[in-house]
């Protein structure tokens, strides 16, 4: 990955997000208070408008605009958890270009910034569910180049935001349901999904 | 969807708009999201701040004022405020005798808070922070993230803001806040969902004859779904879920919310608080002091909350100091 | 129709029930359905009395106390009192310096209050009448029973209530009070129909992105139907629909009140607030002092009304005396 | 007319005002608030129960408490309308029987109490509409005696009521309406074909 990767990964992020924003907040609607969409889509627009303006020299640039404008964006639970999340990764990736391996261990700092943060483990529905499994299989393919990595990312966080639809909420507002949140696929870890799904995108495209 | 606004998107700043110019004693900071009391303190106490997503208006944004709170951040609509906002509150406010931030039980409420408590910290401010987590509604607590803040915000805020009006010193003013939480408990009832301006349709679809049991104020659905029922049934099964949970006596006093949820007439709410001290009276407590309105809305939800905060003369007294805000006001 | 209701035949009942618990500076003789002071003046002085159908609360219950009114008498739902509710009332709080009723005009209100007000001068009691009919959207008076008496009702019971308490005479009082009325222009906007308890369904059909303009409050439809617009622009008609039949010139004074109708949220009555004063400001009319919340509602109908009273000092001083009452309280 | 006759009367109006109670509220959610139903049986049930307790010894006792009844019961428009008016019939039959033509005299007196307080004319959609044409068909067909008197002014409140339905209301609040109140039946004048109607009913029966 290199810097102008990094950007491309954060545009082809925010144009998802603004497509796919009715579909999280329905997500949302059914187990929380139906503004992950829209929460995300205002971070996002807020953090193109930061980096049109920036002329970013290292992935880290890129990545810690993105993490701290989410954080002054965004609000709520997303807002903090990702932000955290891109800024833990930009400050392990201070340099202009990062091999697979090292991308991995910055996509780890971030899934590390994110249960220091919320306390959430694997399992209790939430972004970590889509995360965690994702950056295991980043890591365990990150041998075999970046876009066998990022693939294999793509579809364990797939798989993980699926893997939610069964389980009882333990953190965040879907907790309060009880019971109620299961049957329901997790918004977080949907929009986590849709990160590394527009990484592989990008990857691909490069 | 039908409301009162030129767009979604403007909502908030709108708003903000209105009531600054409806309330010249209000200095309103539209761009950065902070309303504080126009002027500074005259001597130098204890800043009490709050803030949570909008939409539950009055609170908190019309909280802010003498005995009261010194600055309010509202998010967007059922969004908590973002870090920035909450330090830029706390820069303006601050007097050097230490900030109070009464933080409503949300993670994202709690996480924001405490990126700008870290943040506050390290400019030198000491920071308090009082949890808010009064909604028995929210059972069992290994298997969530424990219980929400609902209206007992107001009771936290009311009282904190009387003890640091009066000069009391930052830890006390933080424990007292604590123990006005520990004392409390809420629970509410939905009669149909609220619909925000970003989504534009209900939270979530309410038969005609169904209601939400233990719904959240921000269109978070609620325990179950029952049929609904006459007034006096609704409210006798509110108060014994609360008295389950509180370790209230015969003989004990409370202050009672009869909270409007935003689409209740005020006169259904009057009818539920005349149930509200039939049914604690049979249970020998009294309500010593209450409030009946719209305090801690969720938009134009129609249903209602109560909160039962049990009583001693010292949260008596603080309760009963002076208060001059847009919404609450006595002397 | 869902409602926090025992019933519909005892529903005021009940609210008066919780009224009195909660207010125990109010006297609230349930049986007879009057409201009034706790305790009796220490002297003599006019006695201000209002009264009307409910479901407009916190209108006319909750703006009894000092400064205020001495009594109101609450009908059935969107119903007007009767006269033996009103007699009583008058008998309760007179002192012999004479009593004003205030009355909204509508046929029954005034038809039952004339037939109390013969009965009262009958037993000796000196009557004067103020007739509040602000509501600009009723149009032809030789076509119809005259405007509607609205949110005008507000400002006339405040100013009348604080020149009673300052002791001026009969006359006197019910002048200001015509003069305040005379000075007042009203005007709403329905986002949807009010439900009566006793009919269950709401009072008439409105699409989802309809509204009613110039909409009465007891569900009375309006002057005509219109598509749903951003809030600007329906205040801007709002405005210009009672600036065109109000003699206010530029460098003019208002009391401004933005009155909920009962199911819209605070947010967005500050929306409408911030439209209403950008738009008098354009036309250089400055707002001296204002009213922002749910003050003459109807059930829970969205939708908003503006009043706008012409001030002058005299007007202003009075608007500002202390006033001491569950919905209006200042010092 | 007797007073069994008048008690017969009040008896039949207050069951026959429970039966249409939807119905008149209905007429009055088109052009009004929607409670002229709900009121007419709140006063007409507490007539019952004033009656049930009184023993009159005259027409004029019948009325007279139907009359003060409905003016302490019922509020808005029709209540003191319709008070007023069987105030002003019981004032005019003080004795225990009464011959059509004193009973034609006495709805004059109704219909001229409806008037005083009100202030309505013929032709301004109230309950003038149905009220004054009864009152002429009843004196007109006097002398046939008292059922056919009483069909008489049945059937012209009836046709009374029907023609409201294109007039633009003047008095009472479907005035409010302007033009929007024409091609509603008014539910006052409605009310009163039911009076009349019962009026007929009990005679026959008698
Ligand atoms: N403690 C937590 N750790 C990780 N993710 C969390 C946590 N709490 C909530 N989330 C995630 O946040 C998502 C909701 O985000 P959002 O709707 O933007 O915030 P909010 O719940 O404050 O409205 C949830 O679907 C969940 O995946
Ligand atoms: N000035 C009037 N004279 C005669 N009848 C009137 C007058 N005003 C109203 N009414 C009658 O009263 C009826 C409405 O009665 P009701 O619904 O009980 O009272 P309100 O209008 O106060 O709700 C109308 O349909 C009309 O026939
Ligand atoms: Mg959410
Ligand atoms: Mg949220
Ligand atoms: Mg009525
Ligand atoms: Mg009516």
């Amino acid at each position: 990955m290199d810097t102008e990767l990094a950007l491309a990964w954060i545009r082809e992020t925010a144009a998802a997000v603004e497509r796919q924003e009715s579909y999280l907040t329905e997500l949302d609607s059914a187990i929380g208070d139906g503004d992950h969409g829209s929460n995300l889509r205002r971070g996002f627009t807020a953090v193109i408008t930061a980096l049109d303006t920036l002329e970013p020299d290292s992935i880290g640039a890129v990545l810690a605009k993105t993490g701290t404008t989410l954080i002054s964006k965004v609000g709520g639970a997303s807002g903090p958890l990702y932000g955290s999340a891109f800024r833990a990764m930009g400050k392990a990736l201070p340099q202009a270009t990062a091999t697979p391996a090292e991308l991995a261990a910055a996509l780890a700092e971030g899934l590390l910034a994110i249960q220091q943060l919320g306390g959430a483990a694997p399992g209790d529905k939430t972004i970590v569910d889509a995360w965690a499994p994702a950056t295991a299989a980043f890591e365990a393919a990150a041998a075999d180049g970046l876009p066998s990595a990022a693939d294999a990312a793509d579809a364990a966080a797939a798989q993980g935001a699926r893997d939610t639809v069964p389980l009882q909420a333990r953190k965040g507002r879907a907790s309060y349901l009880g019971p109620r949140s299961t049957g329901h696929q997790d918004p977080g870890a949907t929009s986590t999904a849709l990160l590394f799904h527009t990484l592989a995108q990008v990857t691909h495209a490069a | 969807m039908k409301k009162l606004i030129n767009s979604p998107e403007t909502v908030l700043t709108d708003a903000l708009t209105g009531l600054a110019a409806a309330h010249p004693e209000l200095a309103v900071d539209i761009p950065n999201r902070v309303i504080s009391r126009a002027g500074r303190p005259g001597r130098p106490k204890v800043a009490v701040i709050s803030g949570g997503g909008s939409g539950h208006e009055p609170l908190h944004s019309c909280f802010v004022g003498r005995g009261m709170l010194d600055a309010a951040c509202p998010g967007e609509v059922f969004t908590s405020p973002v870090p920035d906002q909450v330090l830029t509150a706390v820069q303006r406010v601050h007097s050097g005798s230490g900030v109070v931030l009464i933080v409503k039980n949300y993670t994202g409420d709690v996480m924001n808070f405490q990126l700008a408590a870290e943040l506050a910290a390290e400019e030198g401010v000491e920071i308090r922070t009082v949890l808010v987590d009064d909604d028995v509604a929210v059972e069992d607590s290994t298997w969530t993230a424990g219980r929400r803040g609902t209206g007992a915000t107001v009771m936290v805020e009311k009282i904190t803001g009387a003890l640091a009006e009066r000069g009391a010193p930052l830890d006390q003013v933080a424990e007292t806040g604590r123990r006005v939480n520990a004392a409390s408990r809420s629970f509410a009832v939905a009669l149909t969902a609220a619909t925000t301006p970003a989504v534009g349709k209900p939270g979530f679809d309410l038969p005609e004859d169904e209601i939400e049991i233990g719904v959240g104020i921000h269109g978070e659905p609620g325990r179950r779904r029952e049929r609904h029922r006459p007034a006096a049934e609704l409210v006798a099964e509110v108060v014994d879920t609360i008295l389950a949970d509180h370790e209230l006596t015969a003989g004990d006093e409370v202050i009672a919310l009869v909270n409007g949820l935003g689409g209740t007439p005020l006169l259904e709410l009057y009818v539920v608080y005349g149930e509200v001290r039939a049914r604690l009276a049979e249970r020998g407590v009294r309500i010593a002091r209450n409030l009946v309105g719209n305090y801690v809305t969720s938009l134009d939800m129609a249903g209602f909350s109560l909160t039962l905060t049990k009583a001693d003369p010292e949260l008596l007294e603080l309760w009963d100091a002076p208060v001059a805000t847009p919404a609450l006001n006595w002397s």
